[in-house]
């Protein structure tokens, strides 16, 4: 099966991820949005080098997870002491510093 | 390689700076005799130069050439001819009456924490001012120019917002809030003016790919460099700006009045006449001679602006109700003139320019400080507050009428010399400009003598009653410039002959002549 | 020889600088020093002179260049005298009555304190007036023009506490400068025509310069002239210049400096030659004033005032003369000599005469005074015929020639001007007589005690505070008039000699004229009627003068208030409202254009500025608010940020 | 020209051997040696928080990085002398990393930063001493609640968190990699390993901990989201070309690729994957660097972190992404410059006057200068349009002048303080030249360094940059960046206005007489300051001989 409908599966991962990030307001879950996007990037780098027939895109997968691992550690760590010194993770409340 | 005498010249009052500076807090007289030294020693630099420098020798003299940030093919050039040696000496020479006069201008009112030397910051940056000021008058580079043209403004900028008069001293607020208001729009004027050059600097060197005065002159002279007549026009604009701003040029002359009216009257001598002159000199040894097509193109504009400027400038001036204001807008109308005289591009013309920038220097300083010593007796700048002061104190309003008629420039002082010059070399290549301009004279003797007359004659002021005359230190100050503008009244021949060749220089830069008399009287002598 | 004309100037210079930078020191012998100087240089004119008699007719032109003072390309002025017949004339009237009058002041400025500085000045003006009439060249000219003129402000000032003295002097700057633009422009004219400005060369070339150029310098001369002779429209400023002392009003504003414009005119005679309209020009302006200050002349209660307006009018008779070319120059020069004299007479006799009323100026206010101090009267009298034209005294000769050049001038032109001088004679008859009667005649209309509004009769306009600074400080109480001390009579009996003689010694054998000829030629007035009975004609008409003068003042007695008066009284009075036009249109004018200006600098071209500063700070605050804390809607502009930067790249493509 | 041979303008073949086909890996250690310093450092760093004795810690983490940023630095200059920035530059580790003259004066600024930086870290003298121990400006426990009981405890024992400092390392170790990643993966990963650390640092400010807090949310989420474009845009990218490596890319961009397969063939025609990708891409770079409209987070999170974090990380990001956005710029897309060019003048254009303007109406000095960052970032912007040798060398020149003048102003900022900490407020800063005339000289030195003064370092690299710009045709982009810089004038000029001109207030701040590592630090800023600015000749050389990229 032609490979570019993974492409245009991924872009729409990818928009979905996006307008999740500009819409929901949980910290948490926007941190999810985000995973989305970088997986949505991950089905696309397989996809093309399915497409190209070398293996760098599927190496770059792995990379990407592993980032991706470390960035919730550090990402979760931010959030919850944030949470634990507001009691909420909306990101909205989060807006002392502005103008 | 001969002894760097320019460098050594601009060097010495930076390094007095550097030390004045370090003069501990409680060494306030220290500092300031320090200072005065400093100043003194470079006048004394400032003579050798005018004596080493030949009239009938190369254009540039005691050049010197070493390279610097090749990069931007920016050199350490420096280099003087004739105009730059008479505004050296003017330089060097006003600068000790300035430091004198100001000696108490910056003494701490009540004894601030240790660390903080106002005294020492005031000298120091006087003398900060003079070596930049000395250095953008050597400099023969471009953007060495440009950047001393530019640092110039840090100090001048502290000097106008840090130190008010005695009256209106810094524990009154109001007062110090229109001091740094006028610190800031002097320095935003300039600065602006300043960064519009650094783009025309920035093309210039796109353009010729040298920074070199005299390269790029000879580049031109000789065809190898080509300007496209736009190019030309626009970098010439964005020069032109900075220097007009800085002259000042009418309509943007409004930072002046502030930085005079509320600066010590020292600091404004030294605005107007040393700092401003930069300006006025850098059009013609900048504008002139790198663009010295466009600068005929854009002739008749700046010929407008430059009688806008004598008249306006002549009309506020007799609309002032404070003395400093009112000197500033004289020398707004001043500043007219010379460039009036430069852009006339006859040698009468330009010739009196340089002269009137000398001459205007010296009669402002002798007016301004004068002036001070009044401000500072009564604590008050406004004319309305004086009258009758020649009763009480007439030495002080005898060098007062003496500032005031050099300022209406009258025969035998000083300015008239170069006014008159200016006048004719106007006049002869524009009559209608040459015209118009005479009018500037009856107009200076209005405000002039209204000022004298406001605050001078009359019945006595209860205030001014017991105002004491012109003092010792007062008087060693006034003496010597009244001296000096009687001298170069009757007797300018040693400045003119430093000026001319360098103004025949200029004037076959532009590629002009002399208009020629329609009849050569046979000379009956 | 010729090295002695710049000590000429140097002696009264020296004296100048040595006693106002000298300070109190020389309080004691200041009046001496100055005097001498004045006398040394006086001195001096007379050896020039004697030696230029001893050269013959066509070489009697003395020069000396002492160095260049502006050398610029092109551009060549000179410190370099001339010294001929015409200068000759000039200094020795100028030292000759200067040093009189510096006599004189020793007298009358006695219990000044500042007694010195007013000789420093006086000197300072000599100098001035020297170099002014000794120069070479017209830039010479103009510093001595200049100088001139600071001289007189400083005078006219010289009681400065007094706002109206202070006010005077700056007025007579100012004018003056009004006046000096002419020059100024003239001077330029000249450079850019003849390439030069020296009297040689310019007034040799003179014929060859398109006549329009020449007219154009000629105006221009003319225009300077009024400023110095106090000519209409220029002359309102000589009338307040009364506010200095006496001795200078007698000097300065009556023998010598408002003169100056005849000589220049009479200097430039060559370009007027060569330019008809200017002549034209020079001879109405000659004409008008002539008119202008003999009726003002008529109506001015202050004695002094009086005198200027007639000051005015007779320099008026020579400027009309020196507009009608070679057949008036010499006339010219000749009634300026001779008014020299009987002018500086007058006002010394008037000064006399204040000095003995306590500094009071008000005719209205005297009376009689004859019997009180008779040298006084007896000079003052003289002067009076002479002024009046009284045949044999020097007037007569003088005025009577101008009036033959008047209608001699030729065509329609020479019967205007004859009449007018003729008319102007017939006046000046009767204000004279009208000052002689107020002053010297009639029975006394002062009280021996102080009275309280002394300033409240005299003109509107110019309040007369003595006292202060007047010699009689010390005496509170009422005028008593008593003679002035020998130092004042003296100069007053010896200018009365020459109101007398002078005139008639001149005109023996037309002496003058031949002197003259050399530098300003010369040719004989033919009037189309009779010289003889043109004479006749101005000694009815004088006559009249002096007797309507008669009637009207002589008979009865006269109202110390000045009655209201005809209109045209009320004019004159007023300067014939020259003053108030001024005031309304130049005064008020300028002072709401300068008002209005300094709003416009510190709206417009000021607020243009802040204005864009002003914008730009907005846009900040605007743009500002964008930064809300929301970290979504951070997100949002970098979605839209990459959205539009993928746009734009795929666009640039496009295209 | 040619693409290629635009291209060949500011790139060199690599040294031959580099370009190895499937032989075995091989690694140059020696040309890695700074990135494998300060990664070993950073892991040693680890190590030592886990068995050090806590009171030791402090003193042996400091010691670590200072030596190993030294050592790092030293092999710099040492590499850096031996040509491998010139002659001998070459691709190493199998095309992941380059080691060129850019990358090594990058990594050598870097370095020098970071130095300057840790002392910033390391000192505690200014905040009082708590419980008799010397804190210094992070948190004592960062993972306890502001305020909790556990927080007071942890203040009591004295913890610190010395976690910082191989925390720093391991961003350091990023930002080296950054500018010399030469394939996209690498950039990637070099991109997170500097921003993770970062993130944490953040959020561990003693003082203001909701502030910090919230900064560190807010650069983490938007800098993930940015990070997933880049990605994506890698992606992309990849999708064209078939292959991550620069070199593959640049050749297959420009059309000069050798053995073209089908597949290939196919992506090359659809230029939308590498428009739409390298758009991407440069996105991701230009958040980093803060360029207008990607800028927003750069207030917040200036004025949220720990100042010397602020400081560190507004001098050695920058430096960093410039860095790679060069070489993206260079190596991979020259052939695109009519693509990307007019839409690198727009945001330029934008970043220079928003930056300015929007600084004038700041209130908080942190504010400010994170908004004069984000104008200066559109100066360097200018200089990296140029497409031309002196567009780098001048952007080089740029990024290692601002960078110690920023970390100068910074450091300068922690001195001034009040009972609450440091006193950001403008409002407390006025009067300080009376109060301690120095520091304010100081400040006011690194201000008209900032709005580009002659005879500062500031003017010299504006000078660079505009010069560049002007010769590579861009002179519309000057005359903008001398108005906007008029702009930024003002607002500099305002704080000195208020520093020595304004009254001070009774309740002013005080001024904390720091230890000799902020001093230091002031001092490096200070004199790099003024000798770039009087004497740039020879770094600007350096810079000029680095400005070549290996290919």
């Amino acid at each position: 099966m032609n490979p570019v409908n993974y492409l245009y599966l991924a872009a729409l991962l990818f928009t979905i991820g996006a307008a999740g990030v500009l819409i929901r307001r949980n910290a948490i879950v926007v941190f999810m949005c985000v995973e989305l996007m970088l997986n949505a990037c991950n089905l696309a780098f397989v996809a093309f080098s399915r497409m190209h027939g070398n293996l760098d895109g599927q190496i770059i997968a792995f990379f990407t997870m592993v980032v991706a691992a470390a960035e919730v550690v550090v990402g979760l760590a931010i959030i919850v002491s944030l949470f634990r010194s507001r009691h909420s993770a909306s990101v909205d409340d989060a807006s002392l510093m502005k103008l | 390689m001969s002894f760097p005498l320019l460098t050594v010249t601009a060097a010495l009052p930076a390094v007095g700076a550097v030390l004045t500076a370090a003069v501990p807090a409680g060494r306030r007289t220290a500092a300031k005799w320090l200072a005065l030294l400093f100043s003194l020693a470079t006048l004394v630099l400032a003579a050798a130069v005018f004596i080493r420098f030949e009239p009938g020798g190369d254009r540039y003299q005691l050049t010197e050439s070493h390279a610097w940030i090749p990069d931007f093919g920016v050199r350490y050039e420096l280099g003087v001819d004739g105009i730059a040696v008479a505004l050296i000496a003017l330089t060097a020479l006003l600068i000790p009456f300035i430091i004198l006069a100001g000696w108490h201008d910056a003494d701490p009112l009540e004894t601030k924490s240790s660390r903080w030397r106002p005294t020492q910051g005031f000298f120091a940056l006087i003398l900060m001012v003079e070596a930049m000021v000395v250095i953008s008058f050597e400099a023969t580079d471009v953007f060495l120019f440009y950047i001393f043209f530019e640092a110039m403004l840090i100090p001048m900028y502290f000097l106008i917002g840090g130190f008010g008069d005695r009256a209106h001293a810094g524990t009154d607020g109001a007062a110090a809030t229109q001091r740094s208001y006028a610190a800031v729009k002097f320095l935003l004027y300039n600065l602006a003016g300043g960064l519009i050059m650094l783009a025309a600097v920035v093309g210039l060197y796109v353009v010729a790919g040298s920074f070199s005065l005299s390269e790029i002159v000879e580049a031109r002279a000789s065809g190898e460099l080509e300007m496209a007549t736009n190019t030309e026009r626009l970098l010439f604009l964005g020069f032109f700006f900075a220097f007009a701003v800085k002259a000042p040029l009418w309509p943007l002359h409004t930072w002046l009045p502030n930085a005079m009216g509320e600066a010590t009257a020292p600091v404004a001598v030294l605005i107007t006449a040393v700092v401003d002159k930069v300006g006025t000199f850098a059009m013609l040894r900048f504008c002139l001679q790198l663009f010295p097509e466009a600068s005929k193109w854009a002739t008749p504009a700046i010929i407008v602006l430059a009688l806008i400027s004598i008249i306006y400038g002549a009309l506020l001036a007799v609309g002032q109700r404070d003395i400093k204001r009112l000197i500033a807008y004289a020398s707004i109308s001043h500043f007219g003139f010379i460039v009036l005289g430069i852009f006339a591009m006859t040698s009468q013309g330009q010739s009196g320019a340089t002269l009137y920038m000398v001459n205007h220097g010296i009669s402002t300083a002798a007016l301004m400080l004068v002036a001070g010593f009044l401000i500072t007796r009564r604590g008050s700048r406004l004319i309305a507050d004086y009258g009758g002061v020649q009763k009480v104190a007439p030495v002080l309003a005898g060098t007062f009428l003496v500032g005031s008629l050099a300022t209406l420039s009258l025969p035998g002082l000083a300015p008239f010399v170069s006014e008159f010059l200016v006048l004719v070399g106007a006049f002869a290549a524009y009559p209608v400009a040459g015209i118009v301009a005479t009018l500037g004279i009856v107009l200076a003797a209005l405000y002039t003598l209204v000022l004298y007359q406001r605050t001078m004659t009359g019945p006595v002021k209860a205030e001014v009653r017991t105002m004491p005359d012109l003092k010792a230190r007062e008087l060693v100050v006034v003496a010597p410039l009244i001296a000096l503008l009687l001298l170069l009244g009757v007797f300018p021949k040693p400045l003119t002959d430093v000026v001319n060749p360098a103004v025949q220089h200029t004037m076959n830069d532009v590629r002009k002549t002399d208009p020629t008399p329609e009849i050569e009287a046979e000379a009956a002598k | 020889m010729e090295n002695l004309i710049a000590l000429l100037v140097a002696a009264p210079l020296l004296g100048a600088a040595v006693l106002l930078c000298g300070g109190r020191r020389l309080d004691r012998v200041g009046h001496w020093i100055g005097t001498a100087l004045a006398a040394a240089s006086f001195v001096l004119g007379l050896v020039l002179f004697g030696a230029m008699l001893g050269y013959d007719v066509e070489a009697r032109t003395m020069r000396q260049h002492l160095y260049t003072w502006v050398p610029v390309e092109g551009f060549q002025g000179d410190i370099a005298f001339q010294l001929d017949q015409l200068s000759m004339t000039f200094v020795l009237l100028i030292t000759g009555v200067g040093t009189l009058i510096h006599l004189y002041s020793i007298g009358y400025m006695e219990h000044d304190e500042r007694r010195r500085r007013f000789f420093g000045y006086l000197n300072l003006f000599l100098a001035a007036m020297l170099l002014l009439v000794v120069a070479d060249n017209y830039l010479l000219l103009y510093f001595g023009w200049e100088g001139v003129g600071l001289a007189s402000y400083l005078l006219i000032g010289f009681w400065q506490h007094k706002p109206s003295a202070a006010t005077a002097a700056k007025k007579a700057f100012i004018v003056n400068r009004v006046g000096d633009i002419g020059l100024s422009i003239a001077i330029m004219l000249m450079f850019t025509t003849f390439g030069t400005f020296a009297f040689g060369p310019v007034l040799g070339a003179a014929g060859d310069a398109t006549e329009g150029k020449m007219t154009a310098i000629g105006l221009m001369l003319l225009l300077a002239a009024c400023g110095k002779s106090a000519q209409v429209p220029l002359q309102s400023w000589l009338g307040d210049a009364m506010e200095g002392p006496t001795p200078v009003s007698a000097l300065i504003h009556a023998a010598t400096m408002v003169t100056a414009g005849v000589y220049l005119i009479t200097r430039s005679g060559a370009i007027f030659n060569a330019a008809p309209d200017a002549q034209t020009a020079v001879v109405v302006v000659g004409a008008v004033t002539l008119l202008f200050g003999a009726i003002v002349g008529c109506a001015k209660d202050d004695i002094k005032k009086a005198l200027a307006g007639s000051t005015m009018s007779q320099i008026g008779y020579m400027i009309l003369a020196a507009g009608l070319g070679p057949i008036g120059y010499a006339f010219a020069i000749m009634h300026l000599v001779t008014h020299g004299f009987f002018k500086a007479g007058l006002f010394l006799g008037a000064g006399s005469v204040m000095h003995g009323m306590n500094d009071e100026v008000d005719m209205r206010k005297y009376g009689g005074l004859r019997k009180y101090m008779p040298v006084t009267f007896v000079t003052f009298g003289l002067g009076y015929l002479a002024i009046i034209g009284f045949p044999g005294l020097s007037g007569f000769f003088s005025k009577d020639k101008i009036i033959e050049a008047a209608f001699a001038s030729g065509g329609t032109q020479g019967w205007i001007l004859g009449t007018v001088t003729l008319l102007g004679a017939g006046i000046t008859a009767y204000y004279m007589t009208r000052v002689m009667i107020l002053t010297f005649f009639g029975e006394k209309r002062w009280q021996p005690a102080p009275d309280p509004d002394k300033a409240a009769s005299v003109e509107p306009g110019i309040e007369v505070t003595p006292g202060a600074v007047s010699d009689h400080a010390a005496d509170a109480s009422g005028p008593h008039p008593h003679e002035s001390p020998k130092s004042m009579t003296i100069p007053m009996i010896v200018l009365a000699f020459g109101s007398v003689f002078a005139g008639g010694f001149f005109s023996i054998g037309d002496r003058f004229v031949n002197w003259l000829e050399p530098v300003t030629q010369f040719e004989h007035p033919h009037p189309p009627i009779s010289v003889p009975v043109i004479t006749g004609m101005t000694v009815v008409v004088l006559l009249a003068g002096v007797a309507i003068a008669y009637l009207q003042y002589g008979r009865g007695p006269v109202p110390v208030v000045a009655p209201r008066g005809s209109l045209l009284t009320r004019a004159a009075r007023r300067d014939l409202l020259q003053d108030d036009f001024n005031h309304v249109v130049l005064v008020r004018g300028g002072e709401h254009l300068t008002r209005s200006l300094v709003y416009v600098d510190h709206t417009l071209v000021d607020g243009v500025v802040n204005g864009t500063a002003a914008s730009v700070g907005g846009l900040s605050g605007r743009l500002r608010k964008l930064q809300n804390g929301y970290a979504r809607s951070y997100a949002v502009s970098m979605f839209g940020g990459t959205a539009i930067l993928i746009a734009a790249t795929l666009l640039m493509r496009a295209v | 020209m040619s693409a290629s041979a635009v291209h060949s303008l500011w790139t060199t073949v690599a040294a031959p051997g580099a370009e190895g086909g499937f032989t075995a890996p091989h690694i140059e250690y020696a040309q890695l040696s700074p990135t494998l310093v300060v990664v070993g450092a950073a892991v040693v760093g680890v190590l030592l928080e886990a068995f050090v004795p806590r009171k030791a810690r402090y003193y042996a983490q400091l010691f670590l990085s200072v030596v190993a940023i030294t050592a790092a630095f030293a092999a710099v200059v040492a590499l850096a002398a031996g040509g491998y920035g010139t002659t001998k530059a070459q691709i190493a580790a199998e095309g992941a990393i380059a080691v060129d003259g850019p990358a090594l004066f990058l990594q050598g600024t870097i370095l020098l930063a970071s130095l300057v930086a840790v002392f910033t870290f390391a000192e505690r003298r200014l905040d009082p001493d708590a419980h008799g121990n010397r804190v210094d400006s992070f948190a004592a426990q960062a993972a306890s609640v502001p305020g909790s009981e556990s927080e007071k405890a942890a203040v009591k024992a004295g913890f610190t968190t010395t976690e910082v400092f191989p925390l720093m390392l391991f961003a350091v170790a990023g930002m080296l990699v950054f500018p010399a990643a030469n394939d996209l993966l690498t950039l990637f990963v070099a991109l997170e390993v500097f921003s993770l650390p970062l993130y944490l640092l953040c959020a561990v400010a003693r003082r203001k901990r909701l502030m910090s807090q919230e900064a560190a949310v807010k650069y983490f989420l938007l800098g993930a989201f940015s990070s997933a474009f880049l990605l994506f845009g890698i992606a992309l990218v990849y999708g064209y070309a078939g292959s991550v490596s620069y070199a593959r890319i640049a050749s297959v961009v420009d059309g000069t690729v050798k053995q073209i397969d089908p597949a290939l063939a196919d992506t090359m025609g659809n230029d939308a994957l590498l428009l739409i990708g390298g758009a991407m891409i440069l996105m991701g770079l230009l958040f980093k660097v803060g360029a207008v409209p990607f800028h927003m987070w750069t207030p917040d999170v200036y004025q949220g972190a720990p100042t010397p974090v602020t400081g560190f990380m507004a001098a050695a990001t920058k430096v960093a992404a410039f860095g790679a956005m060069l070489r993206l710029l260079y190596v991979v897309l020259p052939g695109l410059r009519w693509d990307w060019r007019p839409v690198m003048w727009a945001i330029a254009i934008v970043t220079m006057l928003g930056g300015a303007i929007v600084a004038i109406t700041q209130t908080d000095i942190k504010r400010l200068l994170a908004y004069s960052s984000i104008a200066h970032a559109g100066f360097i912007l200018a200089g990296v349009i140029a497409t031309r040798p002196e567009g780098i060398s001048s952007v080089l020149f740029y990024l290692l002048a601002y960078s110690f003048v920023t970390i100068g102003a910074f450091a300068v900022v922690t001195l001034v303080r009040d009972a609450g900490g440091e006193a950001t407020h403008l409002s407390k800063w006025a009067g300080l030249g009376r109060r301690s005339p120095l520091v304010a000289a100081v400040f006011a030195v690194f201000l008209l360094a900032f709005a580009g003064i002659p005879l500062t370092s500031g003017f010299a690299g504006k000078f660079a940059v505009f010069k560049a710009a002007a010769e590579g045709g861009a002179g519309a982009l000057v005359v903008v960046g001398v108005i906007s810089s008029a702009i930024a004038a003002f607002f500099y000029i305002r704080v000195i206005v208020l520093m020595f001109f304004s009254e001070p207030k009774a309740d002013g701040p005080t001024v904390a007489v720091p230890s000799p590592l902020t001093t230091a630090a002031i001092g490096v800023g200070v004199a790099v300051t003024l000798v770039l600015g009087v004497a740039p000749q020879y770094f600007l050389d350096l810079a000029g001989q680095a400005g070549v990229f290996v290919r």
